[in-house]
C-alpha cells in the first residue's frame, strides 16, 4: 500500500478532464442539441467520452511509468468548515485508473452503439426530439462515474455515487411516459423512481458510515482514513465493524445485492445501451469498487468481511435461480448481472480483491456485449415486426405508439390476432434468429460462453479465480458460487436455445433484420475483449498482471495458480448445465404458446422463479404499503384532522370563541372569518346569548355591577 | 352630645339605602332621588366630621355638593323630560335598546 | 441625518423610495407600477451587492455598523443600530435576491390591485432586511413584527379561496409566539439596562455568573425566545399555520414566506437564543434535536401523503427546517455553518419549487397532483427546471441541498451538545424520505402518461420571463453545490466566534 | 384668607382661558345667525388654540395656586396639552358631522369647551373639593352632549350616562367624606401627612377605595365599565370620540395625582386592587369586543380594554423607584391612545350616514378598493390598537409592559400580551372587511374629517419612529 503523493504535473494534470470532457460534451449537446443532426450529437458525445478514455489511458500510463505511485491531483477546495476539510482531489493509482479505463472504454463503445440504437428507438417511439437528451444523460453519467472512481476521498466517491444514481434514474425513466412496450403507462417512471429510492436507502448506509468515519477516524480522505483505522480497530473495533457494515448497505444498494437488488430488474425499462453501460458494466460495479478501495479497513474486521462474502454469495445464487424462470431477454440478463455482482462482492468480501476486480472487468466486457446484442435482437425483432406490419398494411404508417390505448389495442388486434401488444423482448416471441441475424448471433454466443465460464473465454478465468479463493478460504461460499455458476450456464443455454435456435415463433422473428454496422462494430470490439479478456490476469506464474498492477494500490495480493480441480469442476458443471438446457429447450424447440418445459417438473419452485420469489410483493406488503398507510394516516388523521382541525381550529380557536361568545347569527355570511367559529354551532349560540345577557341594557344592572365592584373591593380591604 | 360614630353610622345607612334605591327603583326620578340621598349621606358625614375636626372645610364641601347636585338635577331632569316626551314613559327598564 | 447615508440604512430602507413613488401613481398604470417595483428591488439588490463588496469575510465581528442613539431616556438605551456579520450577510443577500425574483414572478399572476401588492411587497422587504440587520432588540422586535403586516395582506388579499382564514391564522399564530419574546426582550432590557445586543452580550455573562439571572430564569428566557422563533421556523409541532399560509398565499408570497420569513425564525435562534442564553441552549440542545428529528421524519411522511403539490412542498419545509434546527443546535462549526447555508439553500430550492408550481398553476388553476402527468414531454424546459429544483431539495450532491444537509448531519452526528448520534442517524432517514416524496411528486406531475389536465388545457412551456425568474436560482443551486467554499469562507469566522463563546 | 395673586391665575391660566372663552362664546353665539353656526366651532377652536399655546409656554414650569388647591407642574401641563389637543380634534370631527346629522346646536361647542375645562381642572386639582368640582364640570356637559342629537339612542345614552355618572359621583363624594373623616382635610398633601403619620385607618382606606370607584367609572375600568358600550354607541360619534379620549385622560390623570400624592402609604392594599382591576379590564374588555358587530360598540369595548392597559402603569404607584417610569409609560400610552382613538373614530364618522347606517363592521367591506387612503389610515389605527409596529401603540405597549415587568408584575404583563393577541383577532376583522371582502361603502368626504384622520395616522406612524420627545415629555411630567 502506498500513500499518495500530491502531484500536478505531466499527464496527471489532465485528471480533471476525466470529468470535464463529458461535461463539456453534455453542455454542447444541451445547448446545440436541437440544431445538431443526430450524427453530430452522437459524435460529440462519443468524442467526449472518448476523450475521457484517452485521459484514462494517459493516466494509467503515468501510473505504470511511475511504478504504481499513487498520486493525488488537487483540483479545488470543496467544503472547509470546522474540522471538516473536503477537497475535490483526483486520485490516480492503479485501482482508480483500472476503473477509469473500464468505464470510459466500455462507455465509449456504448456511446457509439447508442448512436445506431437510439436512432431507431426514438423513431419506434415517435419521439425523435429526445435523441440528444439521451446523449446528454449518457455523458452526465460518464462524468458522475468518473467522479466516483477518481475521487480521493469517500465523500467525492459519494458525490459520484449519488450522481450515477441520478443518471440511472434519468435513463431508466428515459421513456417516462410509457412502459417497455411503449404503452402509455407509469411503469417506466415507477422503475426509475424505485431505482433512485432504493439507491438512496443504500446511500443512507454510506452516509452513516461516513459520519462514523469522520468522527472516529477524523477524515474522509482515503489515506488518512486507512492510516487511522488500525489504531481504532484496536481500541474500538465496533467502530470499524459499523463503518464497514453500513458501507455494505451502500454496496447492496448500488451493486444490487440482497436485500436491495430489487431495483435492477426493473431498471431494464431503460434503453438497452443504458442497461449495458449502467446496469451491467459500470455503475453497478461501484459497490465492488468501494469495497476494494476500502480494502485496508475491511481487512481489519474479518467478521464484516464474512458478512460481505455471504451477502455476495447469497445474491449470486438467489438471483441465478430467478434468472432461470424469466422470459424477457433483458430480465434474464438483469438477474444474471445481479448474480455476477454477487460473485464479485463475494470475492472482495473474501479479500480476493484482484479476483473481484478481474471479474468486474471481464464481466463489463461480456455483459455489455450480451446486453447490447440483446438490444440488437430486440431492435431486429422490432424491425421485423414493423416490416411485416408494413407489408400487410402497406397503406398504413408504422404503428403509432403514442395513440390512445383503445386505438392501439385495436391496431394490434387487427394484425396480431390477439389482444397482447407485441413484446419484442419476450423470448417466447423469438426463435430461430440465428439465421436472420447471424452477426448478432455469433456475438451473443461469445458473450454467453464467456458468462457461462467456458474455457478460454474471459469469464472462465475470472470466475475460476473467485471460486478458487472461495474454496481455499470460505467453503460455504464456494459451494454457493458453484451452484450459481451451474445455474448461470443453464439459463444462458436456455436463452440461446430459445432465442436463436428452433423456428421462429412469430412473424416478427421470422422477418427479423440484422442491425447496422454502427451497432455491430462496437459489439465486435467487446466480443474480442470477451474472448481475450482473460489474458489480463492469467493464473500462471509470471502472469497475474492485473493482480500485480493492483498490488500497487492494495498491497500484497495472493497470486493463486490455476487449480485444475476447481476449473475442472466448474467447467463440467457448466457443460452439464448447457447439456440439460439443450435437452429441455434445444432438442425440442419451444412452440408458439407452449408453456415452459421446466414448469411441469419443478412446479411451484418454477412459479417462484418466474415470480422472482415474490420478493417485490413482500416488500410491498412489508414496507411500501405500510409506509403509504402510515404516511396517509399521519397526514390525514394526525396532522390534519387532529392537529390542524381539532386542536387548532376546534380546541384553540373554539375555546377562544366560546369564551368570547361570538354571535354566530350575525356572521353566517362571513364564512372566512368564522371558519373559526362555525363548528361550535348551537352550543356557542347558547353560551353567547347567556353571556351577552349581562350587558342587557338595563341601567339598574349596570349600577349593580358598580355596586358589586364596590362590595368586592371593600370586602377585600376589610377582610384582608 | 351624640357621638360622631352615630352620625357616621346613620350616613352609611342612608348611603346604602340610596345605593339600593338606585338598584331597585324603576322610575328615573326616584332613582335620581336615591342618588341625591347618597350625596346627602355624604353631606351628613362631612358635617359630622367637620364638627369633630372643628374646621370649616368639611362644611364648605357640603355647599359645593349641594350646588353641584342642583346642577345635576337641572341636567338630569331635562334629560328625563326629553325621554318622557319621546317615549311617553319614564321606566328606566325601557331604556334598553342599547345592549349586548 | 447622517445615518441615512449609511450603507445598511440604504439597503434596509431603499424599497421605501419605491413605495413612495408607487403611492403617487395611478393604480391603473399596472405595468408602470410593476416596473417601478422591479427596478426598486433590483436597485436594492444592487445596494446589497455594494454592501457585500464592503463586507470583510475574514472579520468575525459586526461590520458596517450604523449606530445612532434613538430613544435615550432613563432605562431605555435604544439605538438605531444596524450591522452585519458573517451570520447574517448571506440571509440579507438572499432577501435582496429573492425579492426581485418574486416580483418578476407576479408579472402576469397578479392583475388585481397591483399597486397595493407592490407596496406591500416592498414593505415586506424592508421588514425582512431589517430583521437580519438590526442589532438592537427593540429595533429587531419592530422589524420582526412588522413583517407580519404586509405578509398578512399578501395572503389575505391575493391568496386562494381560504385566504382570510389562512391570513388570520398566520397573523395570530406568529404573534402568539412573538408576544412571549416581547416579555423576554423587556426583561433582558431591564436586567442589562440596554437593548443593544453586543452590549448585552458583554453584560450577560456577569449577570449569569453572579446569579442575578439564575439558570432557571435563563431557561425561561430561552423558552420565551424559542416560542417566537419555533413558531416562525416552524418547528414541529407548531407548524399548523404553515400549510394554510403556503397553500393560500400567492406564489410570490409563498416564495418569500419559504425563502425568507421562515429563515427569520432559524436566524433568531442563531442570533439570540444561542449567544444570549448559552447555558440554556446547551441544555436544550438534545430536546431541540429531538423535535427537529421528529419534524424531519414527520414532515417528510406528511408531505408524501399530500394530494396538493403546493401543500407537499409546504410540508417539506417542515422537514427541511428540521435539518436547519438540528444543525444549529449541534453547536459545532460543521452543524451551525451547514445550518446557515441550508437556510439559504432552502430559500433557493423551495423558492424555485414554489415559483415553478405557481407558473403551472397560473395556466391550469389546479394544484392537484393526480390531474397532472407527463408534463416533461409537453413542457420540457419547465420539467428540467423542476427536476433541478427537486433534486436540489432532496439533497443531491452537486447541488446546494447536499452541502447543507451533509454538513448539518455530520455536525449533529458528532455533536457534543446533542450528545447522541441517534438524532442525526434517524434524521438521515429523512434524506431517504425526501427522495420518496420529491420523486413521487416529480413522477406524478412530470413523468408517466399525459394527465387529465392536458385534455382541458393547452399547456405552454415557460416563456422567457418565467425562465429568467427561475434561472438565477438554479445558477446559485449549482454554485453552492459545486463550489461552496466562498460561502463557507464567509460563515466560518463568525461561526467560530459564536461557538467560542459557548461554555462547551 | 389671602387675596388671589397673579400666580394663582397663572397656575390656572389655560383652564381660565377655556372657561372664560366658553362663557363668552355663549354670549357671542346669540349674535351668530342660525345658518352660520359653524362659526361657533371655529371660535371654540380658536379658544382652545389660545389655551394650547399658553399651555405650551408652561412646559417645564411649576407653581401652586389658591392655597395649594390647584397646581401647575409638568404632569398637569402634559395633561392640559393632551386635553386641549383632544378638544381640538373633537371639534374637527364634529364640524362636518354635526351638519350631516342635523345637530345644529350652537351650545354643542360651548359644552365641549366646558367639558375640556373640567378635564383640565381635574389635572391640576390638588384638593378633593376641586377634584369633585372638576369631575362634575367635565361630566355634566358630557351628559348633555351624549343626548344632544335628540335621537332615541342618544337620549337613552344620555340618561344612562347621567344616572350612572351621578351614581358614581355619589361614591366619590362619600369617599371624600370618609377621607376627610380620617384625616381632617381634603387637601392631598395634608392627607398624605396625616396618612403617613400613623393615623392610617380603615376609614381612610375605604375612602380611597371609593374614590377609586369613581375614577374607575370615568376611565371605564371593569366592573365599572358597563355604561361605556351603550353610551359610546348611542352618543353622536363625534362626542363619543371626544369623551373616549378626554374623559379617559382626565380620569387617569386625577387617579394618579390623587393616589400618588395622598395615598402612597396605602399602596400595599390598593396595589392588589389596582392589579385586579387592570387584569379584569384587559380581559373582559377584549373578550367582550370579539363578539361585537357594531363598530361603535367594538371600539367601546376596545376603549375599556385600553383602560386596562393604562391601569397597568398605575399598579406600582406606591413604589417610588418604579412609579416615575411606570406613570410616564401610562402618560405615553394615554397620548398614543388619544391619537389613535381620534383617528379611528374619524374613520367611523366618515362612514356613518345620517340615517345611522354604516356602523356595522360589515359595512367596511371593500373600503380599501374604493377609498384606499382611508383604509390605510384605519389599518394603521387598528395596528396601533393591537400594538404592532410601526405605530405609537406598539411603542406605548412596549413601554407599558416594560414598566409592569420592572415593577415586578410579570403576571400583569403576561395578561397584557395575551389579551393583545386576543385583540388582534377583532381588530383584524375590521381590516379583513376593508381589504379582503367585496363591498360598496359610501364615505362622506369632509375636509376637517380628512385632516383629522390623515393627521392622526401620520402622527401614529411618525411619532412611533421618533418617540423620544414624547418619552421625555411624559417622563418629565411625572410628579416628583
Amino acid at each position: 500500500m502506498h500513500l499518495s503523493e500530491t502531484v500536478n504535473t505531466g499527464f496527471y494534470s489532465l485528471a480533471p478532464w476525466l470529468v470535464f470532457a463529458p461535461v463539456i460534451g453534455l453542455l454542447i449537446n444541451a445547448v446545440f442539441g436541437r440544431q445538431f443532426s443526430e450524427r453530430m450529437v452522437g459524435t460529440v458525445a462519443s468524442l467526449a467520452s472518448g476523450a475521457a478514455f484517452v485521459v484514462s489511458v494517459l493516466l494509467a500510463y503515468s501510473v505504470s511509468a511511475n511504478h504504481g505511485l499513487a498520486v493525488s491531483v488537487p483540483f479545488a477546495e470543496w467544503i472547509h468548515i470546522g474540522n471538516l476539510k473536503l477537497d475535490w482531489t483526483f486520485r490516480v493509482d492503479s485501482l482508480s485508473t483500472t476503473m477509469m479505463l473500464v468505464v470510459s472504454g466500455v462507455g465509449t463503445l456504448i456511446h457509439i452503439y447508442a448512436i445506431g440504437y437510439m436512432h431507431e428507438d426514438v423513431r419506434f417511439k415517435q419521439q425523435e426530439g429526445r435523441f440528444a437528451r439521451f446523449f446528454i444523460f449518457l455523458n452526465l453519467f460518464i462524468a458522475a462515474m468518473m467522479i466516483l472512481v477518481s475521487g480521493d476521498s469517500y465523500l467525492m466517491l459519494f458525490v459520484g455515487w449519488e450522481g450515477v444514481g441520478l443518471c440511472s434514474f434519468l435513463l431508466i425513466g428515459f421513456w417516462f411516459e410509457m412502459d417497455t412496450l411503449a404503452r402509455p403507462s407509469w411503469a417506466n417512471s415507477d422503475a426509475a423512481k424505485k431505482a433512485f429510492i432504493t439507491n438512496r436507502v443504500g446511500d443512507f448506509g454510506f452516509l452513516i458510515a461516513g459520519f462514523l468515519m469522520f468522527w472516529y477516524l477524523g477524515s474522509f480522505q482515503f489515506d488518512e482514513v486507512f492510516a487511522a483505522a488500525p489504531a481504532i480497530a484496536e481500541s474500538a473495533p465496533w467502530v470499524i465493524v459499523a463503518i464497514t457494515l453500513f458501507m455494505l448497505i451502500g454496496v447492496a444498494g448500488k451493486s444490487a445485492q440482497i436485500p436491495l437488488y430489487i431495483w435492477l430488474p426493473d431498471a431494464m425499462a431503460g434503453p438497452t445501451p443504458v442497461s449495458a453501460l449502467i446496469h451491467a458494466a459500470t455503475m453497478v460495479t461501484a459497490g465492488v469498487y468501494l469495497v476494494t478501495r476500502s480494502a485496508p479497513i475491511y481487512t481489519l474486521v474479518p467478521q464484516a468481511q464474512y458478512v460481505v462474502a455471504m451477502v455476495g454469495a447469497g445474491t449470486a445464487l438467489f438471483a441465478a435461480t430467478i434468472a432461470v424462470g424469466q422470459y424477457d431477454i433483458k430480465k434474464v440478463l438483469a438477474y444474471s448481472t445481479i448474480s455476477q455482482l454477487g460473485f464479485m462482492v463475494a470475492a472482495v468480501g473474501m479479500g480476493a480483491y484482484a479476483a473481484g476486480m478481474f471479474h468486474l472487468i471481464t464481466h463489463a466486457f461480456f455483459k455489455a456485449l450480451l446486453f447490447l446484442s440483446a438490444g440488437s435482437v430486440i431492435l431486429g425483432l422490432e424491425r421485423g415486426h414493423h416490416a411485416h406490419a408494413h407489408h400487410a398494411y402497406h397503406d398504413e404508417k408504422p404503428k403509432a405508439r403514442g395513440k390512445k390505448k383503445e386505438e392501439r389495442d385495436h391496431d394490434s388486434h387487427a394484425h396480431e390476432g390477439h389482444e397482447e401488444v407485441f413484446d419484442p423482448g419476450d423470448m417466447r416471441n423469438m426463435g430461430g434468429i440465428r439465421k436472420t441475424m447471424p452477426v448478432t448471433f455469433w456475438l451473443y454466443m461469445i458473450g454467453t460462453l464467456a458468462l457461462a465460464g467456458i474455457f478460454p473465454f474471459a469469464g472462465f478465468w475470472s470466475k475460476d479465480e473467485i471460486l478458487l479463493d472461495a474454496k481455499l478460504h470460505y467453503p460455504s461460499v464456494y459451494w454457493q458460487l458453484s451452484i450459481a455458476a451451474f445455474f448461470t450456464a443453464f439459463y444462458m443455454g436456455r436463452q440461446i436455445w430459445m432465442v436463436f435456435f428452433g423456428t421462429a415463433r412469430t412473424d416478427a422473428a421470422k422477418h427479423a433484420e440484422e442491425s447496422p454496422k454502427v451497432m455491430t462494430v462496437p459489439l465486435m470490439a467487446l466480443a474480442v475483449l470477451s474472448v481475450v479478456g482473460g489474458a489480463l490476469n492469467l493464473p500462471f506464474k509470471g502472469f497475474h498482471q492485473l493482480g500485480h498492477w493492483l498490488e500497487y494500490t492494495l498491497g500484497e495480493i495472493e497470486a493463486l495458480p490455476l487449480d485444475l480441480g476447481v476449473a475442472g469442476i466448474s467447467t463440467i458443471l457448466a457443460l452439464l448445465a448447457i447439456l440439460i438446457s439443450w435437452l429441455l429447450y434445444g432438442r425440442n424447440p419451444l412452440k408458439s404458446g407452449q408453456i415452459d418445459p421446466l414448469k411441469k417438473p419443478l412446479g411451484f419452485v418454477f412459479t417462484g422463479m418466474e415470480n422472482k420469489w415474490f420478493v417485490d410483493e413482500g416488500y410491498g406488503v412489508l414496507i411500501i404499503t405500510p409506509f403509504k398507510k402510515i404516511s396517509q394516516f399521519v397526514a390525514d388523521v394526525i396532522d390534519w384532522r387532529f392537529w390542524h382541525d381539532f386542536v387548532h381550529d376546534t380546541v384553540i380557536a373554539g375555546t377562544y370563541n366560546w369564551v368570547s361568545s361570538i354571535a354566530l347569527d350575525h356572521y353566517a355570511d362571513q364564512r372566512g372569518i368564522d371558519a373559526f367559529a362555525n363548528w361550535l354551532g348551537t352550543a356557542t349560540q347558547w353560551v353567547s346569548d347567556n353571556v351577552r345577557k349581562v350587558q342587557n341594557g338595563f341601567v339598574r344592572s349596570y349600577a349593580l355591577s358598580v355596586l358589586l365592584g364596590v362590595v368586592l373591593i371593600l370586602g377585600y380591604l376589610i377582610l384582608k | 352630645m351624640v357621638p360622631v360614630d352615630y352620625y357616621i353610622a346613620l350616613s352609611a345607612i342612608l348611603f346604602i339605602i340610596g345605593a339600593l334605591g338606585v338598584l331597585v327603583r324603576r322610575n328615573p326620578l326616584i332613582v335620581f332621588m336615591s342618588i341625591e340621598l347618597m350625596l346627602n349621606a355624604a353631606n351628613l358625614a362631612f358635617v359630622a366630621f367637620a364638627s369633630v375636626y372643628e374646621t370649616f372645610s368639611g362644611q364648605i364641601f357640603v355647599f359645593f355638593v349641594i350646588a353641584v347636585a342642583a346642577a345635576e338635577v337641572a341636567v338630569g331632569l331635562a334629560l328625563i323630560v326629553e325621554i318622557f316626551k319621546s317615549r311617553k314613559n319614564i321606566n328606566v327598564d325601557d331604556l334598553n335598546s342599547l345592549k349586548g | 441625518m447622517e445615518f441615512l447615508l449609511q450603507p445598511l440604512t440604504l439597503l434596509t430602507f431603499f424599497p421605501i423610495l419605491g413605495v413612495i413613488v408607487i403611492l403617487f401613481m395611478n393604480s391603473e398604470q399596472k405595468s408602470a407600477i410593476r416596473w417601478v417595483a422591479m427596478v426598486t428591488s433590483l436597485l436594492t439588490f444592487g445596494v446589497s451587492l455594494w454592501v457585500f463588496s464592503m463586507f470583510n469575510a475574514s472579520n468575525p465581528d459586526l461590520q458596517l455598523e450604523a449606530k445612532y442613539p434613538w430613544i435615550q431616556v432613563a432605562g431605555w438605551n435604544i439605538y438605531y443600530y444596524l450591522a452585519v456579520d458573517g451570520l447574517s450577510i448571506l440571509l440579507v443577500m438572499l432577501t435582496a435576491f429573492l425579492t426581485p425574483i418574486s416580483i418578476l414572478s407576479t408579472w402576469t399572476a397578479v392583475e388585481d390591485r397591483v399597486k397595493d401588492f407592490m407596496i406591500f411587497f416592498l414593505l415586506l422587504e424592508v421588514g425582512m432586511t431589517g430583521v437580519f440587520l438590526a442589532q438592537d432588540l427593540f429595533m429587531f422586535y419592530i422589524f420582526w413584527e412588522f413583517t407580519l403586516v404586509p405578509m398578512y395582506f399578501l395572503i389575505g388579499i391575493w391568496g386562494g379561496p381560504r385566504r382570510v382564514y389562512a391570513a388570520i391564522k398566520f397573523f395570530l399564530y406568529t404573534m402568539a409566539g412573538s408576544i412571549l419574546m416581547l416579555l423576554a426582550i423587556l426583561f433582558l432590557g431591564i436586567k442589562t439596562d440596554t437593548f443593544n445586543i453586543p452590549t448585552m452580550l458583554v453584560r450577560l455573562p456577569d449577570l449569569y455568573a453572579t446569579g442575578a439571572i439564575t439558570a432557571g430564569v435563563q431557561m425561561f428566557l430561552f423558552l420565551a425566545f424559542t416560542a417566537a422563533f419555533a413558531i416562525k421556523v416552524p418547528m414541529w409541532p407548531l407548524h399548523s399555520w404553515l400549510p394554510d399560509a403556503h397553500v393560500e398565499a400567492p406564489t410570490a408570497g409563498s416564495v418569500i414566506l419559504a425563502g425568507v420569513l421562515l429563515k427569520m425564525g432559524t436566524y433568531g435562534f442563531l442570533r439570540f437564543n444561542i449567544p444570549l442564553f448559552p447555558n440554556a441552549a446547551i441544555q436544550a440542545a438534545p430536546w431541540i434535536a429531538l423535535f427537529a428529528t421528529i419534524g424531519i421524519i414527520y414532515g417528510a411522511a406528511v408531505s408524501f401523503a399530500q394530494a396538493d403539490v403546493k401543500k407537499l412542498v409546504a410540508y417539506s419545509s417542515v422537514s427541511h427546517l428540521g435539518f436547519v434546527m438540528l444543525g444549529l443546535f449541534a453547536l459545532n462549526a460543521e452543524g451551525v455553518a451547514g445550518a446557515i447555508l441550508q437556510m439559504v439553500n432552502h430559500g433557493l430550492s423551495t423558492g424555485a419549487l414554489f415559483l415553478l408550481i405557481g407558473m403551472i398553476y397560473e395556466q391550469t388553476h389546479t394544484r392537484e397532483i393526480k390531474v397532472y402527468g407527463g408534463l416533461w414531454k409537453i413542457t420540457p424546459i419547465f420539467g428540467t427546471l423542476m427536476l433541478i429544483a427537486s433534486l436540489s431539495s432532496m439533497g443531491l450532491p452537486g447541488l446546494n441541498g447536499f452541502v447543507g444537509e451533509f454538513t448539518i448531519l455530520l455536525g449533529a452526528f458528532g455533536s457534543e451538545a446533542i450528545g447522541s448520534p441517534w438524532y442525526a442517524g434517524i434524521s438521515a432517514i429523512g434524506v431517504i424520505m425526501a427522495a420518496v416524496y420529491i420523486l413521487y411528486m416529480f413522477q406524478k406531475v412530470f413523468l408517466g402518461p399525459a394527465g387529465e389536465i392536458t385534455h382541458h388545457h393547452e399547456l405552454k412551456d415557460l416563456n422567457w420571463r418565467e425562465i429568467a425568474t427561475v434561472v438565477p436560482l438554479v445558477i446559485f443551486m449549482f454554485w453552492i453545490g459545486l463550489y461552496p467554499k466562498p460561502f463557507f469562507d464567509i460563515l466560518a469566522p463568525a461561526v467560530e466566534k459564536l461557538l467560542s463563546a459557548l461554555p462547551l | 384668607m389671602t387675596q388671589p395673586q397673579f400666580i394663582d391665575f397663572y397656575t390656572l391660566m389655560p383652564f381660565l382661558i377655556v372657561t372664560v372663552w366658553a362663557c363668552l362664546l355663549l354670549l357671542v353665539d346669540l349674535f351668530i345667525p342660525k345658518d352660520r353656526k359653524g362659526i361657533t366651532a371655529v371660535l371654540a377652536a380658536l379658544g382652545l388654540v389660545g389655551a394650547l399655546t399658553y399651555s405650551v409656554t408652561q412646559v417645564g414650569l411649576a407653581s401652586r395656586g389658591f392655597n395649594s388647591m390647584v397646581v401647575l407642574d409638568g404632569f398637569s401641563t402634559f395633561a392640559n396639552i393632551l386635553l386641549l389637543a383632544s378638544g381640538l380634534l373633537g371639534i374637527a370631527l364634529s364640524y362636518g358631522y354635526n351638519n350631516r346629522m342635523g345637530i345644529n346646536r350652537s351650545e354643542y361647542y360651548t359644552l365641549m369647551l366646558f367639558s375640556v375645562s373640567g378635564m383640565m381642572l381635574m389635572a391640576q386639582a390638588t384638593d378633593l373639593i376641586i377634584v369633585f368640582l372638576a369631575l362634575e364640570l367635565l361630566s355634566i356637559p358630557l351628559y348633555v352632549l351624549a343626548a344632544i342629537s335628540r335621537k332615541r339612542d342618544a337620549e337613552e345614552a344620555g340618561v344612562k350616562y347621567f344616572l350612572l355618572g351621578a351614581f358614581a359621583s355619589g361614591f366619590v363624594v362619600y369617599g371624600t367624606a370618609l377621607i376627610f373623616g380620617a384625616t381632617g382635610s381634603t387637601n392631598l398633601a395634608d392627607i398624605f401627612f396625616a396618612a403617613s403619620s400613623g393615623t392610617s385607618s380603615l376609614l381612610l382606606t375605604i375612602g380611597a377605595a371609593l374614590l377609586l370607584v369613581g375614577f374607575g367609572f370615568k376611565v371605564a375600568a371593569v366592573p365599572f365599565h358597563m355604561w361605556t358600550p351603550d353610551v359610546y354607541q348611542g352618543a353622536p360619534t363625534a362626542v363619543t370620540a371626544f369623551m373616549a379620549a378626554g374623559a379617559k385622560i382626565a380620569g387617569f390623570v386625577a387617579l394618579f395625582r390623587v393616589f400618588a400624592t395622598a395615598f402612597p402609604a396605602l399602596s400595599a392594599d390598593l396595589t392588589d386592587i389596582l392589579w385586579a382591576l387592570s387584569a379584569l379590564t384587559m380581559i373582559v374588555g377584549n373578550l367582550s369586543a370579539i363578539s361585537q358587530t357594531n363598530i361603535k360598540r367594538l371600539f367601546a369595548y376596545s376603549a375599556i380594554a385600553h383602560a386596562g392597559y393604562i391601569l397597568m402603569a398605575f399598579v406600582p404607584y406606591g413604589n417610588s423607584e418604579i412609579a416615575p417610569t411606570a406613570i410616564a409609560a401610562g402618560l405615553f400610552y394615554l397620548a398614543a391612545y388619544a391619537v389613535t382613538n381620534f383617528g379611528s373614530w374619524g374613520v367611523v364618522i366618515a362612514l356613518e350616514t345620517a340615517e345611522g347606517k354604516g356602523l356595522e363592521i360589515s359595512d367596511y367591506a371593500g373600503l380599501a378598493k374604493k377609498y384606499p387612503a382611508l383604509a390605510i389610515a384605519m389599518t394603521i389605527f387598528m395596528l396601533s390598537f393591537i400594538g404592532f409596529p410601526p405605530t405609537l401603540g406598539m411603542v406605548g405597549k412596549f413601554y407599558l409592559f416594560r414598566s409592569a415587568l420592572a415593577g415586578g408584575f410579570p403576571g400583569l404583563a403576561i395578561i397584557g400580551v395575551v389579551t393583545s393577541l386576543i385583540s388582534a383577532y377583532y381588530y383584524l376583522r375590521v381590516v379583513v372587511n376593508m381589504y379582503m371582502k367585496e363591498g360598496d361603502p359610501v364615505v362622506e368626504r369632509e375636509a376637517w374629517l380628512g385632516f383629522t384622520t390623515t393627521f392622526t395616522a401620520i402622527v401614529t406612524v411618525v411619532v412611533s419612529l421618533v418617540p423620544q420627545f414624547l418619552f421625555l415629555l411624559a417622563s418629565t411630567a411625572v410628579l416628583k
